[in-house]
């Protein structure tokens, strides 16, 4: 078994409600110290061992993130 | 009888609650989020809708607004709380009621009627005998409800479930018949004491009987009548 | 002034932002100088197709736009009717094609904020939303995509602001393969006393804009990718796509509707294409006055903007407010409430100019009318199109045709399962179409049917309001002239079967790229079409959308001039729907059915052909059956109505049943071949049934309008069974047309 | 500024409907080596110089995560 984690963002640009509301919410509960708060996805993958990179990369383009709007980063999880 | 019906930055069916309850003959005035005074309600009610767009997750801001303090001392102090989809979604973050509303199970919105069972609960929100099937209409992208499995043992050995979905005959499909995936078919809850009650179907759209039918008055008609006894 | 364009660099510019040479050289004759950056990029998204309607104002002209209950026709954000006892409606269709077509859910949701704002905008409060879509044929893993994407786009957004989308209509065709159509339309409801201008006015006064902050999302956006056709590079374009934010919209409609309850306001804009430059440059003119803006005091989402960034960014969820500084106060503290950042970005002048500055540097400096009516109006060259003659000329009726109960029967069930045709309950089970308790006739009949009132706030009326939207794109492909007026008389006749009188029309005229002269002949004909249709039944155009360059790679979609139509009833109560009520009840078929299959889904189905002549459009005929009906139905004579459209009488008659939940015995007695009776999408008729008692009443009105009708049966049984036929039971029809766009859609 | 990223996933149990779904999708695309999909949050919060981390968990308690439903993990981002 070979495990990958995955990161999804907005591209750079890209408004992010739910950041935009998350970080005001926390402003008012009284957490001053917020600047800026940025929600997005992290996705677990568990693929058969062997899978190569690249072919997360092509799950990832096709669906699990939308490439028009959306950018990711992929890291393979060690000693899975 | 008088409800107080809270208004949080997107909600959007305080209206549809304000006139039900005018069209069954009761008073119901709104309750600013940012009150803290609820003297003078009978019952308050968490309505339907977006609250805060429903982001980070539905429910959670909402429930640290100025009322919401008040409300769990209201409900402390038995006074009746109703929770309406996204109040239900609410109430589960405060922690009145227990476990969580997930996305539905299919990933879709669901617009629609759905028949739904009384089940033999100690609510205060419901007289109906035990087996009635009411027709209400569901209109949530989270309404899957979960809990663990001794808080379901909790909830069905105390009486706390109040509404399953059902089959349109009344019957639960083997594989279950919520149309959200719910666990065990569950579409209402209330708390130990009865008095807080919420439930992911809007009884407020099916009073007026020019526009859906009748089959949600017996929520507020209930609890209207348990309190004019208790007077 | 910050001269920050060099003279020799400021005409190439101009063309890459989509300026044409003699438009720049127009644009230096007004400035007499070489335009700023600023101005460049403020006057090439003015004069777009998108914002300056150059290529289609003059055809617009031949529209109707008057009538006794139009209180707003044209011109302003939306339009507006008078409904009785003081209340009024705004209502206005938009395109998003392009945007969604990129990334479909946040293009449609977008598209549906967009035209909210519009309706806010005017004063009244969102009532009701639909949605006109097409796309390619669901067979292709993209336009499932876009479909799916689309449909909970318009969900996602519409539900969260709590207004309920109750119709609307789609169509899928490898027409529409590269380029899909999303047309949102939606309506407000207002007292007549608040009904608000997008107007500046009074020196002295201040701008406020209102809502979420500006960013660089969506620069040269929804204006540059919809005044340009689709390429393959067409991706390229993507970080123009906006993300959506309904709460904030949410928060912006009861902000703006209590600030111009509490008459704080002089005027009201929302941003929309091209952003401040549109909002602020429409409402100055309008009002006569210049304005002056500093871009320093946007709030800005990202570090370092420049200012024609500000000027022309596309970030949704903004308005813009013009008020009296001593409304100030109170106006923010409204905006506060709601939790909306609102800031003073500039005051209104005297001096007729649109100066920006950023802080005390003047960055651009130009007549403010200019940018909003100074862009060149054209008269492209039209020239009917070549494939006409060759399709026109198409017989379908010499090509071999089913015959037979089964052969028959098999083709009425595969009509039912068309994705064109099946059940629309996948798409509107996706949309909150309760809220505001004013939904009387939900999705899935002829016309949405809403009761007029302000739930919750106090006032109810016994009135109603009836909307439809319609188009058959093939039709008027074969023929755009009676193709569009096809699309307004089927959305009245919609209307009408639910018991609405036709009030007024919004439409969204979705056509290729208006340079080519065969594109600009269908949008011409369209055009002349739709008017002399509204002519005819006294209905006006009272606000609509040009959606031009819908093409992909070269070759136009169908002309698709999409009529919303509106129709008022006296008492909602008295509202009729398609179902089939009761055993025993007469069927009528009101109107006649020839042998017109051109166009035609049947046509499509059997044979993959979309050839011949559309059906013929008796525009007086239409006028009087709809009158019958709509007189039967306030009688209380009909039962239930349901106007043939695509399918035919066949599916129509299928349709009541599966409503129902009832069979029909249905005689033929036309001297039609089978398939036609059956299958024929003969325009002007509508199927009604009436008690066996008022069976008379209803011929003696057919009778009084001079319109033929036809006894076909009864209602009954277990099946829908025309005599001597085909015959199929009534849950063999449910399974085909109940699951069958789930059913395309789970196709891997 | 300091920088913390967050990652929120589903406890153990607990069926996570875009997780399962994407399974399914990407299994169906031809990806059979795909054994589980998890889908959860990714937030990045910027905060003051100096704010500790156990802060950061207050407010993964109380507003970003659920715990009756999710568990967190936070991870200071160096370099920041
Ligand atoms: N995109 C859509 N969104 C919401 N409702 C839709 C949509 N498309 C179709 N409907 C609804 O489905 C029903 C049937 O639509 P349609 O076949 O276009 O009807 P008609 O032939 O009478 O115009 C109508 O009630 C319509 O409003
Ligand atoms: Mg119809």
């Amino acid at each position: 078994m070979a495990r990958f984690q995955i990161f999804v963002t907005y591209k750079k640009g890209i408004f992010d409600p739910p950041g935009a509301t998350a970080e005001r919410a926390l402003v008012s509960l009284g957490y001053d110290e917020v600047s800026s708060v940025k929600i997005g996805k992290f996705i677990q993958l568990e693929v058969a061992d062997g899978t190569p990179e690249a072919r997360v990369r092509e799950m990832c383009d096709k669906l699990l993130a939308n490439p028009v709007i959306e950018e990711y980063r992929i890291e393979t999880v060690e000693g899975a | 009888m008088r409800f107080g019906v809270v208004i949080f930055p997107g909600s959007n069916c305080e209206q549809d609650v304000i006139h039900a309850a005018n069209t069954l003959g009761y008073e119901a005035e709104f309750v600013w989020h940012g009150s803290t005074d609820l003297s003078g309600f009978d019952a308050i009610v968490l309505p339907g809708g977006f609250s805060y767009g429903d982001y980070i997750r539905c429910g959670a801001v909402a429930r640290f607004s100025p009322v919401m303090a008040e409300v769990i001392r209201f409900a402390g102090r038995g006074g009746p709380v109703l929770g309406i989809c996204n109040g239900f979604q609410i109430l589960a973050e405060a922690h009145l009621l227990p476990g969580a509303l997930l996305r539905n199970r299919g990933l879709k919105f669901i617009c629609r009627e759905a028949t739904l069972k009384v089940e033999p609960s100690i609510c205060q929100w419901l007289d109906e005998p035990a087996g009635t099937l009411l027709r209400i209409p569901i209109n949530h992208n989270e309404g899957n409800y979960i809990c663990d499995e001794e808080t379901l043992a909790r909830l069905n050995g105390n009486g706390q479930v109040v509404l399953r979905y059902c089959e349109p005959d009344g019957t639960r499909a083997d594989g279950g018949s919520a149309p959200n995936g719910a666990l065990d078919d569950i579409a209402g809850i209330c708390n130990e004491r009865g008095n807080v009650f919420g439930l992911m179907p809007h009884p407020e759209r099916v009073v007026d009987p020019a526009v859906g039918g009748t089959d949600g008055a017996a929520i507020f008609t209930a609890i209207a009548r348990r309190l004019a006894e208790v007077v | 002034m910050r001269d920050d364009l060099k003279p020799e660099l400021a005409p190439k510019l101009a063309v890459e932002l989509g300026l044409k040479p003699d438009e720049y050289e127009k644009v230096v004759a007004i400035l007499g100088r070489t335009p700023s950056l600023t101005e460049l990029y403020m006057y090439s998204l003015m004069w777009s197709e998108h914002c300056s309607y150059k290529h289609s104002r003059k055809a617009l002209r031949m529209f109707p736009t008057e009538g006794d209950h139009v209180l707003q026709g044209p011109g302003e954000n939306a339009g507006v009717i008078g409904v009785g006892d003081g209340w009024a409606l705004a209502f206005k269709m938009e395109s998003h094609n392009h945007p969604s077509a990129i990334e479909p859910y946040q293009g449609a949701a977008t598209g549906v904020g967009g035209i909210i704002r519009d309706i806010f905008t005017m004063g009244a409060r969102p009532i009701a939303s639909l949605n006109s879509l097409r796309f390619g044929t669901l067979d292709k893993p993209r336009q499932r995509y876009l479909f799916e994407g689309a449909v909970a786009g318009i969900g996602g957004y519409g539900n969260c602001l709590g207004v309920p989308t109750v119709g609307g209509e789609v169509y899928f065709d490898e027409a529409y393969e590269g380029n899909c159509l999303i047309n949102a339309m939606s309506l407000g409801l207002m007292r007549e006393e608040n009904l608000t201008s997008a107007t500046a006015s009074g020196a002295g006064n201040l701008v406020l804009l209102i809502g979420s902050t500006t960013g660089r999302d969506g620069i040269g956006g929804a204006s540059t990718l919809a005044s340009q056709e689709f390429d393959e590079k067409a991706e390229d374009k993507r970080p123009s796509v906006q993300v959506g934010d309904p709460f904030e919209e949410k928060l912006l409609i009861e902000a703006c509707l209590e600030l111009l309850d509490e008459k704080l306001l002089v005027g009201l804009g929302d941003l929309g294409a091209a952003g401040l430059t549109s909002s602020a440059s429409e409402m100055a003119s309008r009002g006569g006055v210049g304005l002056d803006i500093d871009v320093t005091k946007i709030p800005a989402r990202e570090d370092a903007m420049k200012p024609f960034e500000f000027m022309v960014s596309e970030s949704q969820e903004r308005m813009l407010a013009v008020l009296v500084p001593e409304n100030l106060d109170a106006a923010q503290a409204v905006c506060e409430k709601w939790g909306l950042r609102s800031t003073v970005i500039g005051t209104v002048t005297d001096t007729g100019r649109f100066v920006v500055r950023e802080g005390d540097e003047i960055v651009a400096d130009m007549p403010a009318a200019t940018l909003a009516h100074d862009a060149p109006i054209y008269d492209p060259a039209k020239t009917r199109p070549a494939y006409l003659d060759e399709v026109q000329a198409f017989d379908p009726t010499m090509l071999d045709h089913p015959d037979g109960e089964d052969a028959l029967g098999d083709v009425l069930l595969a009509l039912l399962a068309s994705p064109n045709i099946c059940s629309r309950r996948w798409i509107w089970q996706q949309y909150d179409h309760q809220v505001m308790l004013n939904t009387v006739v939900l999705p899935g009949g002829d016309a949405a049917v809403l009761r007029i009132g302000d739930t919750g706030r106090g006032a109810m009326t016994t009135r109603g309001v009836a909307v439809s939207s319609d188009c058959n794109g093939r039709y008027c492909y074969l023929d755009p002239y009676v193709g569009a007026q096809i699309a307004f008389a089927e959305a009245a006749r919609n209307v009408v079967c639910s018991g609405g009188h036709p009030a007024a029309i919004t439409d969204c005229l979705n056509f290729g790229n208006p340079e080519k002269p065969e594109v600009f002949w269908t949008f011409h004909e369209s055009v002349r079409g739709l008017s002399d249709a509204c002519r005819a039944f006294g209905v006006p155009v009272i606000s609509g959308n040009v959606s031009f360059y819908n093409e992909s790679f070269g070759s136009p979609i169908y002309p698709t001039p999409t009529v919303g139509m509106v129709g008022v009833l006296d008492d909602v109560s008295k509202h009729c729907t398609m179902s089939f009520k009761s055993e025993g009840d007469v069927i009528f078929l009101l109107g006649e059915t020839e042998n017109e299959i051109g166009g035609s889904e049947y046509l499509k189905l059997t044979h993959g052909i979309v050839s011949g002549r559309p059906p013929v459009l008796d525009l007086d005929l239409e006028q009087a059956v709809q009158a019958t009906v709509l007189d039967a139905i306030e009688a209380g004579i009909a039962r239930s109505a349901h106007d043939c459209s695509e399918g035919g009488l066949a599916v129509t008659l299928a349709e009541c049943c599966i409503a129902g939940g009832l069979g029909a015995d249905i005689h033929l007695e036309d001297d039609l071949p089978a398939y036609a009776s059956l299958f024929s999408e003969s325009q002007s008729r509508i199927v009604v049934t009436t008690t066996p008692d008022d069976a008379e009443r209803l011929v003696a009105l057919a009778i009084a309008y001079e319109i033929p009708y036809t006894v076909l049966g009864t209602v009954g049984g277990e099946s829908l069974s025309f005599e001597g036929v085909a015959g199929l039971t009534l849950a063999n029809l449910r399974r085909a047309w109940e699951p069958a766009l789930e059913k395309a859609l789970a196709a891997e």
